[in-house]
């Protein structure tokens, strides 16, 4: 068995609400990538799906690529699309 | 570090006073704010969410950028979150020069790239209900 | 009327107040000061002279062409004169509209505007001397 | 001979410290236009010579063509190159 890992995912906007939660701990294998922790948290969170195909992911606060490799304790982020600055 | 994500109200001369300095002829000034209607229909505040340490880095990485483009350029990037009823500031972005062309160009050029990635979101809070801005749904 | 010649202060929040709606998403402003220097020698002064009436009919013309070209835009331009050293504030354009983009160019058509026509001259005060500018002595 | 006309002048800047002032009346006589205004200010006035060709001529407060007829109490005003804004 593939020794695990334990990271921080953290939901925000559109994405806290569906999910319900705004941050909780996830388990993944170790090697686990961007892209792995994204696909988990939308199997743990059924409601997330509408959004999936929009959701970027977000490593240690910055926008990481599919294959970002994870660590323990990485910091790891949905991120809708955004909308900030004025109406 | 002259960034600012939070809910506290925002001040367009605190964030010009920021950048300005007696070596930079110009500053170009962007403000932002809560519009009391969007596509016709009437809205009665806009709630901002920030994703704030990460909100900070990437308007850390829009100064770099700019700094890379138009040497010499300072500035500035102020953002507000909580909820907003119209004619509220939610963005102050200063950018200051010696030359004015570098101004407005970088001042543009931050507020666009904010708004294409910084993790921060708005919904709109109607008479009757609400929606997260941007979802396209 | 939002405009302004004279020789009182400067004040960037002034002259956005006046242009600001809560109709209007987005203000652009622009300062501009007294830099230290030019051209690489020091600058102890800028001495600024302007006929007055003309300039102000000249704002309100800038004015008037801008609304034509990016409707809904309102500006307010603010100009001072006298003697003022550096960092001091010599001008301040401010533009609002519902629509950012209107709002960078209108501020920016303003300012090339005021260069180009509006009847206001400086004249650079050195340690040794001194010289209007744009004469081309 | 022609009826006279008085006409306010206006000197700024440069001009009016080569000028000497910065406003004058002048005679002109009636239908004179905004360039004979203007030659009989550096007729008058030698020391404008060198600013002759960079100075544009403000009939009553708007730059004026220079068959633009002036009228009594024209105020006409010689504008040398502006140079307002920042640094």
């Amino acid at each position: 068995m593939v020794p695990a890992m334990q990271v921080t995912l953290l939901f925000f906007a559109a994405a806290r609400e569906r999910a319900g939660t705004s941050k909780e701990t996830l388990e993944l294998p170790e090697g686990a990538t961007a892209s792995q922790a994204k696909a988990r948290a939308l199997e743990l969170h059924p409601a997330l799906a509408p959004l999936g195909p929009q959701l970027r992911v977000a490593v240690d606060q910055a926008f990481a690529e599919g294959d970002a490799p994870l660590r323990e304790g990485s910091e790891v982020a949905l991120i809708p699309p955004v909308s900030g600055g004025c109406s | 570090m002259s960034h600012r994500v939070s809910a506290m109200a925002l001040s367009l001369e605190a964030a010009q006073a920021e950048v300005f300095g007696n070596d930079c002829g110009a500053s170009v000034d962007f403000v932002g704010s809560v519009r009391d209607n969007t596509r016709g229909k009437p809205v009665v505040a806009l709630e901002y969410e920030a994703y704030e340490p990460m909100a900070l880095a990437i308007f850390c990485e829009i100064e770099t950028s700019a700094k890379a483009r138009w040497p010499g350029v300072r500035l500035a990037i102020h953002h507000r979150t909580g909820r907003l009823p119209p004619g509220e500031v939610s963005v102050v972005i200063a950018a200051a020069s010696p030359h004015r062309s570098d101004a407005f160009e970088a001042c543009r050029f931050a507020i666009e790239a904010l708004k294409k990635d910084a993790p921060i979101w708005k919904r709109e809070l109607y008479p009757d209900g609400s929606s997260w801005v941007g979802l396209g749904s």
